[in-house]
């Protein structure tokens, strides 16, 4: 495997845009090269190497035999993995907005919390993230149908508003509480909370989500019982019935 | 400013692929040019700059279309230079994108399709804004509570008097008929059903509408005839609607040389089928009826396979589309005047409606024998954007491009269209006639579509060697230069050269300045403060579009006396 | 007392809106209404003024009763005094949450800050920045 | 002189019936305005000079002076913020986008603060709407939600909806049922014939309610709902139902409570519903006289309504991420200008902060908070009544406001011209 460090030489106030840095991107470049890539800090347009270092292995490799470490403090730096198809980026504090937006493979690994945004429209590969996660995860851009169509987001802390925002496919586990909105407007795929959920589901046509905290549950969801799951004893619901939809919601505790 | 050496196809003035020069001075094309800068067009096509005469290209309806849609907006996106400002948009693009985009497809002039009066303001705010391109605006009478009491009452001199004042209200260029009736009916909700179905409280039929509208049309002796939107459409079945619509008013005659009457996006009017489950195109014949008939003219409104935002002045039927496809949907009722909506979709190659659709807008382009007739549009973006012009026309030129697009369609498209049968390809000159010279007639534009002294000096030469392409199998390399003009002469100023946009000119804007006698206009006005005292939400003095509106104005004249 | 805090538009308000370090600004948007119910419970003098803190803030504005409103809910008309109490965070859509804030209630003897006072505070930072 | 239909420069209604009697260059009265127009239309007073802070305190400088000064502010930042234009014309927002771009800043409206949610709304959905004229000839209902216009929009009842009278309506308010949604009883449910009372930040269920009910679904909702009963969501479903023409017109009480955003999507959702029933439009109770403007403008010209970054040159919008109060909540701006708005008073004072250690340009007829705040203030002339231009009403519909009498300061198109030419005068000079 190939390991490339990439660190930032001071804080950012203003937002860094770096979809440069990627696995897809840095594989076939030697470090100089990687170093002359593309950087926004708001207005000005930067060469990686004028925001960051970059040391580590300088043999150009497959995307799949790249990994990336982040090492530093990238909370500012928005849009690491866009794209991405493989390999691997490992971010060891936290990581700015839209990261893996769009990503179709690899690992993200996100040591510290992620922001708003994370993984969004994503299609596949996995992202994880030891914290907690801002608004959006797994959501879709504003005024599209889909969201995230496929891959796998497991947050270990909480995530926040519009958890999965018109998903169409894959997964995403919280093992937290999340905030208002959770899988709202989803045609599919599948959510997992661990623990409390407020409105979760609102218009959804399709898919699944468990919570297994306490839910706050819309009027316009259908009881359907009691059903057992990994151990636990969960209140089925279906809805959003405002869409006709056939999405099933779980809750351990419900509100309504 | 000599284009030298071109293969010239100018239709208006019968030259068909000569090689000539082309002479411009002063913005105008001269018989000898003072200024003998040359540009080499040698071997090149070249043609008029070309026209659009039906597009939805500024105004409420298309801003609606880009706020409900950031997800077009971010497609297309290009960035500021030096010269130009941010694009943005697919669909819906901005303003700079519209004027940079016809621009780089040799186009010089486009028709904004429909404004509602109370909303041309806004419609002339965005045609200021969109560079290059000189524009118009068609403006909306099928709905107008006025016009309504005008037939209800038989009085089309009275009915001619309000046109011109409502064109002159509107800056607009001529009359613009949609869903007639249906329009005032969607008010409430509901809609017309067909010819003689009345409008509810006014006591008239869409027949009567259309008829009295061609008639006051005449009367003012306006460059443009009625362009009209025919009721029905979008359904299965309704070509029936649009062929009992075209002989009903047979008999009313132009009153200056051109069409009588103007169809517009045919293929949405040329459906047949009881419903979308039989649905199949009646395209061969409308083409034969006209064929048969030399009063009229269409243009295709041709649809295009993916995203599409479709916007139009016929309320009800965006409903029903938002209805049957679960789509976002924006509607505008507008007071006194007109209805609207608007509703992203898209065209899918393997959706048998979509298909035949598909089918029937290039079945009426080439089974209709004059080209005269029909003008090339894809009604942009409701069929798609401008932008897929290049496409249409490769698909008119060449049998080859049809087959292979065909064969990625659902099959269905070969058994309700007779578009696999049809051996006709388009040549040069014909599509010179539909997207240049036709369009020029059919709107009354004297000074665009042709290269003869006295004509606007706007022509566009593409990199393409009309006598050494075949485009029956060239059709990739026609495409690609039709889709980058190699020069873009507008007004005599080069504003396209070797691909890239060189000059930002603000084009004009055309509008009918038409006269009626003293008598009427007073008749009108008593009718028009009555309304604005119970009706409008707005005074009547602040109605009319201001000068500070139209800055680069041509204003045509016309009119009863 | 426990309550919600909601800000919106009145008629003073907007009459004075475009005046905003006259008398009349600061008498139409420093208040804070609540129900009779609440008003008598918090042993409110004639005049007097409530401390309203959230977890963003906190401001004395004066009081006064609204019918309207239901026991457990307070109005402040919206500008710089109810602002002080909404919190940052925008949701994810730009927009801070300006109604329906949980705030906490007690009458006071401190006084109303005047529109520059109140800004006081920020108004020291940006000297301290530029000089 | 009597200048007759002249525009209101107050709020989304625009009225443009105002008469305004002026002599030797002075307003002497205005009629026909509600308290909130008249006040605004009669003045009072202005920034006499423009100001420039030196060693911490504003002191008097010349035009000129302010701007250069404020032209170098935008070019050293990385991150400039262009706020505002609310309350001024449209001429000026085509003005201040073009700087946006030469300085490569965020420019956002004060929608993001007000109905920015119901933007994002329709961005959702689309928005069923129509004309103010068409509810007056037509509506037989209209619901106010979470909307106050006895106080916020004077005039709205009489001119556009409750109590007006049109073609359909000739009965005017008696002719009528309105309905009242809020979370407390205002001027406004005073005049309704059921005022429907729920609980702060439980819009979206009470929506979700009533569209389950249109459907037909009543039976497997709970009997209450967010604390209402079922009878009373069915009473009001029914009532919609039974019009002949609805209109929902909703306020902040939906945008800025719990839900915001997704309150709207519900609502237009609602409004889409109703329509398999009978007839119905919806619309927004914008605020300011041209935030509708901002809106069209910039989408127009970037095509996006707001919130949008151009930062790398091309435009880029996603609220929650470009809007005014993240960018400064976050303190991502180095550098902002207000146009025609007072964010200081209106924006959270934990945002707020974020101005006081940045530089900041303020261009606005009247000193307010966010002069307290700003190192280079520019007095313009009020648009509107000293400078003519286009504003577009809360329908979308666009009208030219008349300018009444001259005023000695420059118009804030002309200001952002002058600091425009500055700002590429200093970068060539570089």
């Amino acid at each position: 495997m190939r390991e490339i460090v990439v660190k930032p030489r001071r804080e950012f106030d203003i937002p860094v845009e770096a979809e440069t840095i990627s696995p897809d991107v840095f594989a076939s470049l030697t470090l100089k090269e990687i170093e002359g890539l593309e950087v926004w800090e708001g207005n000005r347009k930067q060469v990686l190497s004028d925001l960051f270092s970059v040391s580590g292995n300088d043999s150009p490799a497959t995307v799949e035999e790249t990994r990336i470490k982040l090492e530093g403090n990238f909370s500012r730096t928005k849009r690491i993995g866009e794209k991405m198809t493989a390999g691997e980026i490992e971010v060891e504090g936290s990581v700015g907005m839209h990261a893996g937006n769009g990503m179709n493979g690899g690992v993200i690994c996100v040591n510290g919390d992620a922001s708003d945004w994370l993984g969004r429209e994503m299609r596949g590969g996995l992202i994880t993230v030891k914290g907690s996660a801002g608004d959006y995860v797994g959501s879709g851009y504003r005024g599209e149908a889909c969201g995230m169509r496929g891959g796998n987001i497991v947050i270990e802390g909480y995530a926040g508003d519009y958890l999965a925002e018109h998903m169409c496919g894959g997964t995403i586990t919280v093992a937290g509480n999340v905030g208002d909105f959770a899988g709202s407007s989803n045609r599919g795929g599948t959510i997992e909370i661990g623990g409390d959920a407020y409105l979760p589901g609102a218009e959804m046509v399709s898919g699944s989500i468990v919570v297994k905290g306490k839910a706050q549950v819309l009027p316009s969801y259908q009881s359907e019982g009691v059903v057992g799951l990994e151990g636990m004893t969960l209140k089925k619901f279906s809805g959003d019935l405002v869409e006709n939809g056939k999405g099933n919601l779980y809750a351990a505790s419900v509100e309504q | 400013m000599i284009i030298k050496g071109g293969i010239v196809y100018d239709p208006l003035n019968g030259i068909f692929g000569e090689e000539m020069d082309i002479s411009i001075e002063n913005g105008k094309v001269v018989e000898e040019a003072e200024n003998k800068e040359e540009i080499d067009a040698k071997g090149l096509l070249v043609m008029p700059g070309g026209v659009d005469a039906h597009a939805h290209i500024a105004g409420a309806k298309v801003n609606t279309g880009r706020i409900m849609r950031p997800d077009d907006g971010r497609i297309g996106i290009e960035p500021k230079t030096d010269l130009l400002r941010p694009s943005s948009g697919y669909t819906v693009p901005n303003c700079y994108a519209m004027g940079y985009r016809y621009a780089r497809l040799g186009y010089t002039t486009s028709f904004e399709a429909a404004t509602p009066i109370i909303e041309s303001r806004h419609t002339h705010e965005e045609l200021e804004e969109i560079p290059i391109i000189d524009k118009g605006a068609l403006t909306l009478f099928g709905n107008n509570w006025e016009v309504l009491e005008c037939v209800r009452d038989g009085d089309v001199d009275k009915l001619a008097a309000f046109i011109a004042w409502g064109l002159r209200a509107s800056r607009g260029y001529g009359v613009k008929v949609v869903n007639p009736g249906g329009g005032e009916a969607w008010g409430f909700g509901g809609n017309v059903k067909g010819l003689d179905d009345p409008v509810p409280d006014f006591d008239v039929t869409p027949r009567e509408i259309i008829r009295s509208l061609m008639e006051a049309n005449e009367i003012l002796r306006l460059p443009h005839s009625v362009h009209l939107h025919t009721n029905n459409l979008g359904k299965p079945g309704n070509y029936e609607t649009t062929l009992e619509t075209l002989k009903a008013v047979e008999g009313i005659k132009a009153s200056v040389d051109r069409q009588s009457l103007h169809i517009t996006h045919m293929q949405f009017s040329s459906y047949g089928g009881s419903g979308w489950a039989d649905f199949e195109s009646k395209a061969p014949e409308i083409a034969d009826y006209f064929n048969k008939h030399d009063q009229f003219t269409m243009d295709m409104g041709q649809l295009i396979f993916g995203s599409a935002t479709t916007m139009t002045a016929d309320a009800p039927l965006e409903y029903s589309n938002a209805r049957l496809l679960h789509a976002k949907w924006s509607n505008h009722d507008i007071e006194l005047e007109e209805s609207s909506g608007v509703v992203p979709l898209v065209y899918g190659r393997k959706m048998p409606i979509n298909a035949i659709q598909w089918a029937i807008g290039l079945e009426l382009a080439l089974l209709t024998e004059s080209p005269w007739k029909i003008l090339m549009t894809t009604d942009h973006p409701n069929g798609g954007p401008f932008v897929n012009y290049p496409e249409v026309i490769t698909l008119l030129m060449s049998q080859p491009k049809r087959d292979e697009e065909i064969s990625t369609l659902h099959a269905l498209v070969t058994k309700r269209s007779t578009l696999g049968t049809i051996e006709r390809e388009l040549d040069w000159g014909e599509i010179a006639v539909m997207t240049r010279a036709a369009p020029a007639k059919v709107l009354g534009l004297k000074d665009k579509g042709h290269l003869g002294v006295g004509a606007d000096g706007d022509v566009s030469v593409y990199d393409l060697h009309p006598d050494k392409i075949d485009p029956s199998k060239d059709y990739k390399k026609v495409k690609e230069a039709l889709s980058l003009v190699k020069y873009n002469i507008k007004g005599g100023e080069m504003v396209v050269k070797d691909g890239e946009i060189v000059a930002l000119p603000q084009g004009r804007t055309y509008w009918v300045d038409a006269s009626v006698s003293e008598d009427l206009a007073q008749r009108v006005e008593a009718d028009l403060v009555d309304k604005f005292t119970k009706y409008y939400s707005i005074q009547k003095s602040n109605y009319m579009v201001q000068d500070a509106y139209v800055t680069r104005p041509i204003v045509v004249k016309a009119g009863a006396i | 007392m426990k309550a919600i805090m909601i800000s919106g538009r009145t008629l003073g308000q907007g009459a004075t809106c475009e005046a905003k370090t006259s008398p009349e600004f600061f008498k139409a948007t420093s208040f804070c209404s609540l129900s009779e119910e609440d008003y008598s419970s918090l042993d409110l003098k004639e005049g007097g003024n409530v401390r309203v803190a959230t977890p963003f803030g906190e401001v004395v504005v004066s009081a006064r009763t609204d019918d309207g409103l239901p026991s457990g809910m307070i109005f402040i008309p919206m500008g710089p005094w109810a602002n002080v109490l909404v919190g940052p965070n925008t949701g994810g859509c730009g927009t801070p949450q300006f109604k329906g804030v949980e705030a906490d209630v007690a009458s006071t003897d401190m006084l109303v800050k005047d529109v520059r006072e109140l800004f006081g505070d920020l108004v020291e930072e940006k000297r301290r920045e530029t000089s | 002189m009597i200048v007759e239909d002249v525009l209101c420069p107050f709020c989304g209604c625009l009225c443009d019936d105002i008469k305004v009697e002026v002599e030797d260059n002075q307003i002497v009265s205005v009629k026909r305005a509600c308290r909130l127009g008249g006040s605004k239309i009669r003045g009072h007073g202005r920034i006499e000079a423009p100001l420039v802070r030196k060693d911490g305190e504003l002191v008097k400088a010349t035009y000129e002076e302010a701007y250069d000064r404020a032209a170098q502010i935008l070019l050293d930042a990385k991150r400039p913020l262009l706020y505002g234009w609310c309350s001024t014309v449209c001429e000026t927002h085509k003005k201040g986008i073009l700087l946006a771009e030469e300085v490569r800043g965020v420019i956002d409206s004060t929608a993001t603060v007000c109905h920015g949610p119901s933007i994002i709304g329709i961005e959702e959905k689309g928005l069923a709407g129509s004309t103010l004229g068409q509810i007056k000839n037509r509506a037989d209902l209209i619901v106010l939600w979470g909307a106050n216009p006895a106080e916020a929009h004077p005039r709205h009842s009489q001119r556009y909806s409750t109590n007006s009278k049109g073609k359909y309506t000739e009965e005017g308010r008696k002719g009528r049922k309105v309905i009242v949604v809020d979370v407390r009883a205002t001027r406004t449910s005073k005049n309704a014939d059921k005022f429907l009372q729920i609980k702060p930040g439980t819009d979206y269920e009470i929506i979700s309610a009533l569209r389950m009910i249109l459907k037909g679904k009543a039976d497997l909702m709970p009997e209450t709902v967010a604390g209402v009963s079922k009878g009373d969501l069915e009473e009001v479903a029914e009532m919609m139902k039974a019009a002949r023409f609805g209109s929902l017109l909703f306020g902040l009480g939906l945008t800025h409570s719990r839900g915001r955003y997704k309150n709207i999507d519900n609502a237009l959702s609602l409004v889409a519903d109703l329509n398999t029933h009978t007839k119905f439009v919806v619309m927004a109770m914008r605020g300011h006289y041209n935030v509708t403007g901002f809106g069209q403008v910039c989408a127009w010209e970037t095509g996006f309504p707001m919130a949008v970054d151009l930062s790398r040159g091309i435009p880029y919008f996603n609220p929650g991420e470009t809007a005014a109060c993240d960018i400064l909540g976050r303190r991502e701006a180095d550098a902002m200008m207000v146009v025609a708005a007072d964010p200081a008073s209106n924006f959270p004072k934990e945002v707020v902060r974020g101005m006081a250690d940045i530089p900041v340009i303020q261009i606005d007829p009247f000193e307010n908070p966010t002069t307290f705040l700003s190192d280079v203030v520019i007095p313009s002339a009020v648009a509107g009544v000293e400078v003519e231009g286009t504003a577009y009403r809360m329908d979308g519909l666009s009208l030219r406001m008349k300018k009444v009498v001259d005023s000695p300061y420059p118009s804030d198109e002309v200001i952002i011209e002058n600091i425009l030419e500055s700002v590429r005068r200093l970068r060539d000079d570089n």
